[in-house]
């Protein structure tokens, strides 16, 4: 009784706001201006968060995903923002955060938050990416948020760093800047000197707003198209040195282990690379008939050049359409239309960037690394559409 | 060179408080040292919790054994298998650990820390105790089996 | 006893964080990843929110306004971004939303929000700015935001307003559309068909995510360029018609008083503008020497050109740096070096868009629409440096 | 032309029901009447806790008098003095008053509180009763008093 007049209550509700009868939320006034001081997304997205491993041995250093299947566009909102801690996220009062700039340089500097801000700013799209976005062994993951969720874009604002280090003056054997964080992790990376002074930011904003704690509030590095650990938050050191300082984050954790028991290291660009995000693994086609595929392209190198997709397995490649402005070493928005037939089919993309760098299938990725290289995978990425509409990973 | 006048000269003293990094050759590091067993201690108290009784992993990281599995399928990366440098231990533990109280631990203890895993891991004896010197002295095995990025390592 | 203690108390933890010591942020884990499956500002930045008046005489048709002060670049956070709604904000369900589209067109169509997410898509970079930003009578605001705080920038998604418009097919006689929005005012706006072919959108997503209820959730129209409010929120009925329907909102409402009793209808341009946010009205500069001018400029026809800032109360002018990349129809950040020589001064920028047009002074406004015009100000807006550095508002 | 096949036909009734355009003209204005004097009784229940007891505002606008401020320093906005067509009344009460109840009222009751307002502003008599034709042909005095947008109206 009870249960068959709840399902008829809620069929009828739900035709209630249906043409041709007036919708609920028209006939009383909505929630009133400014009831949300600091907005936030509908109730009816409360399923669009982080992507968050329920399953972690501890959470402070460890990782979340943007849940890019279910974004648009290239900019990440700063809520969705992948996150990748080294010792959890610190609460940093700005107006007792410190930046060091010390090493070869003529006149040592301590900057304190309003210093930075004094300087000339600029503001530029960039994306940002984990290094291990995703690993080469299986299992691999269902939906595009668990394969390569680990990238996000957005508009940073900040200082050059070369204006900075000129005002403390590099000495002639100044060839590594390594920066260290204000987080319980004390977060150690060298850069090399060419990257500080051709395009890395000292940022404190990101789409707009300060940044957010878990981005590094109140101040971080940026090195556009660099591995995201480089890019160091909460940033509190300068140290100009002659060589790198080989902490253990550029020795026992972002090397690149090859079959041979070599290893890489100092590996620092994230090369080109995409991934479609609809349709994609996870999501359902409801009928046959049109669909757009789209996805995002970007590259550590520069601008994406093409993005082309297959929809037949690769055995052929089409030029998808690129939004404007295509921007370097930012997320790309690729669109191609596409009928679907209602048959099974196999659909991926693949990234070519300024450089005419071409991005890899998995196989020829593993054939050079093998899987304990864990880092750097930038592998086309497939998806396979069964006949019921059903999107899942290819390779999986 | 333009100059805007901002920011203010760090003091000597202040850039010796901020600046923990200990060079792969042992630069900067500091006086004092640590034995093997005053490290089996403080590792017993600070570290097993998360790192195994004998550093064999838990929460936190595997830190010992692994030597010779580096180039297998199932490599074992550890302190003793993999890392390049001795020195970056005593920075690493400094800075870093132990993870619930980072940068608690004296000088001493750290060296004693750090001589423990060695130990643990065959690098040095059950009787060593480390200072600057010992400490960057220690060969690890790993070392010269790094190499630059070769990337891009596919090509078209 | 107690008073002096707390304060030395307080002055020691500050020491405590600076160097040489170690921050307490460093001593301990910060916040477990993932603590905010869906991220928020620092709470140090807790005052950054909308500029919501407290004096209304209601919040149900009310506006607020985006701390343009506080922020950089060019993109608005979707938590700060711009209110203005005239029946408060309703809650709809998106699987319960439905968009009409009927008369003057061959076949009358009903979509689902499903329907709307599967045409082709395209994501574009556009201001959108309150028809009353600011009036033309004292008193003035105090603050960028108070004065022009009714404009945000956002990334838009969703698909091209004649791609749905070809899919019903357009009658020889259809010239304008009336949108209407499913809130408590089903509020209504008459765009000319010339702009529905043009580069209207209907929108679904901001900034990345869904649009927030406050923008319009789960859909809204989006006229680059037109005054706010035509781009109406909540989007439930596009009617094709032969000539405006003359609603409220566009006789009673949003039309343009002049002194001699006419009145100006169906005025949509929003015309080239610009507004220095720092230095700006509240703020103060701590001490002569450096400090960048920033600000932000924008045209409803189209990019800005340039933008010009005068530091010595209009009597000269200089070229501001543009930022790239300048998007048609977005927010442009303006930024030009300046050695503030610790005197009183009067600053300016005035914004020139790609068709010639120049930003006016308010004088030569009020000189040709009195003070009762109230919209469309888009007026030249001076700030006043003091001796000691306070910036205020030299108009008022 | 492509078609992309999305979306479904609307059904005439389902129009019907949402469509609540009205033209200047008056046309899509729905059957029915209703008299000043029953407007007065719905405007004291529903709208004077806003508009006050004659319209002469509080809460929400102010919508009597005002008639030959158009033109002078201190206008008077209301509907009497400002709106262009009589039928604009029907079409924003019904959509969006009262404020805290859209589209609550009958069709009746609109044309009845229509009526009571535009009497108030001394447009139509006390007794008048209005429907479709009658609400369209009453004539606003601000009528002629609209142009076109003339900007850029600053000229370099
Ligand atoms: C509360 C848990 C916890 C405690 C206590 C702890 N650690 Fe750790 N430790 C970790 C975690 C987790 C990691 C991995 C951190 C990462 O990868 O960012 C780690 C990493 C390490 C590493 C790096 C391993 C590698 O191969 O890269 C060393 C060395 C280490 N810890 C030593 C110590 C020592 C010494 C102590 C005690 C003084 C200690 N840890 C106490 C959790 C802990
Ligand atoms: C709870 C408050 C409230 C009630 C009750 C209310 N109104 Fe309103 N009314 C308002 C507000 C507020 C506005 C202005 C809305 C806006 O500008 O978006 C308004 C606007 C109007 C206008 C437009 C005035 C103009 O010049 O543009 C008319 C006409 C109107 N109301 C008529 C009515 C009628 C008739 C009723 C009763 C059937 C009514 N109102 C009940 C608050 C109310
Ligand atoms: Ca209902
Ligand atoms: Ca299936
Ligand atoms: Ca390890
Ligand atoms: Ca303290
Ligand atoms: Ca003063
Ligand atoms: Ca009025
Ligand atoms: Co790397
Ligand atoms: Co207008």
């Amino acid at each position: 009784g009870g249960t068959v007049l709840g399902a008829r209550a809620s069929v009828a509700a739900e035709t209630d706001n249906l043409p041709p009868n007036i919708p609920e939320w028209m006939k009383a006034p909505g929630e009133p201006m400014g009831s949300q001081p600091y907005g936030a997304p509908s109730p009816f997205e409360k399923g669009v968060v982080k992507n968050i491993s329920k399953t972690l041995k501890q959470y402070i250093s460890a990782s979340s995903r943007t849940p890019l299947q279910e974004l648009d566009g290239i900019i990440t909102p700063n809520g969705l923002f992948y996150e990748r801690h080294h010792g959890g996220v610190p609460t940093i009062d700005p107006a007792q955060h410190r930046l060091m700039l010390h090493g070869l340089v003529e006149r040592p500097l301590i900057f304190t938050m309003d210093d930075l801000r004094r300087f000339p700013s600029e503001s530029r799209v960039h994306f940002l990416e984990c290094s291990g976005n995703p690993g080469y062994s299986k299992p691999y993951g269902k939906t595009a948020s668990d394969l390569v969720g680990l990238v996000s874009c957005a508009e940073w604002t900040g200082v050059s760093l070369k204006l900075v280090l000129q005002e403390a003056g590099l000495k002639p054997d100044a060839k590594w800047i390594v920066a260290e964080g204000a987080d319980a992790a004390a977060l150690t990376r060298s850069i090399p000197i060419e990257k500080c002074l051709e395009d890395a930011m000292l940022v404190y904003s990101q789409n707009g707003e300060r940044l957010r704690p878990q981005q590094g509030y109140p101040l971080r590095l940026f090195l556009p198209g660099f591995e995201g650990n480089m890019s160091v938050k909460w940033l509190r050191r300068l140290h100009v040195t002659a060589e790198p300082v080989y902490s253990r984050e550029e020795t026992s954790k972002y090397t690149d282990l090859l079959p041979d028991g070599t290893a890489r290291e100092f590996s620092f660009y994230m090369e080109a690379k995409s991934i479609i995000t609809r349709p994609s693994g996870g999501q359902r086609l409801g009928a046959p008939g049109f669909h757009e595929i789209t996805g995002i392209a970007w590259s550590g190198h520069g601008k994406i050049a093409r993005v082309e997709v297959s929809v037949d397995e690769g055995k052929s490649w089409q030029s998808a359409q690129l939004q404007e402005p295509v921007l370097t070493r930012a997320l790309t928005r690729f669109r191609l239309p596409w009928q679907w037939d209602g048959k099974p089919a196999v659909i991926q993309s693949r990234a070519i960037d300024e450089t005419g760098y071409v991005q890899p299938t998995l196989a020829e990725l593993l054939a050079v690394r093998g899987e304990n290289y864990f880092y750097h995978n930038n592998a086309i990425w497939p998806w396979r559409i069964a006949a019921d509409g059903e999107v899942t990973n290819a390779l999986a | 060179q333009t100059s805007y006048g901002l920011g203010r000269p760090a003091t000597a003293a202040e850039i010796a408080g901020w600046n923990i990094d200990i060079g792969r050759d042992g630069s900067n590091l500091p006086k004092g040292s640590g034995s093997v067993s005053q490290g089996r201690e403080v590792f017993a108290q600070q570290c097993a919790s998360c790192h195994g009784d004998k550093g064999e992993g838990g929460l936190g990281d595997r830190l010992v054994g692994g030597q010779g599995t580096i180039a297998t399928p199932k490599p074992i990366r550890t302190v003793g298998s993999y890392w390049p440098y001795a020195p970056t231990l005593f920075d690493y533990i400094r800075r870093a650990m132990p993870q619930n109280a980072p940068q608690s631990l004296s000088d001493e203890e750290v060296y004693a820390v750090s001589a423990y895993i060695l130990n643990l891991n065959g690098l040095v004896g059950a009787d060593a105790t480390l200072d600057a010197k010992s400490l960057a002295a220690v060969k690890m095995p790993n070392r010269d089996r790094f190499v630059g990025d070769a990337r891009p390592d596919v090509k078209h």
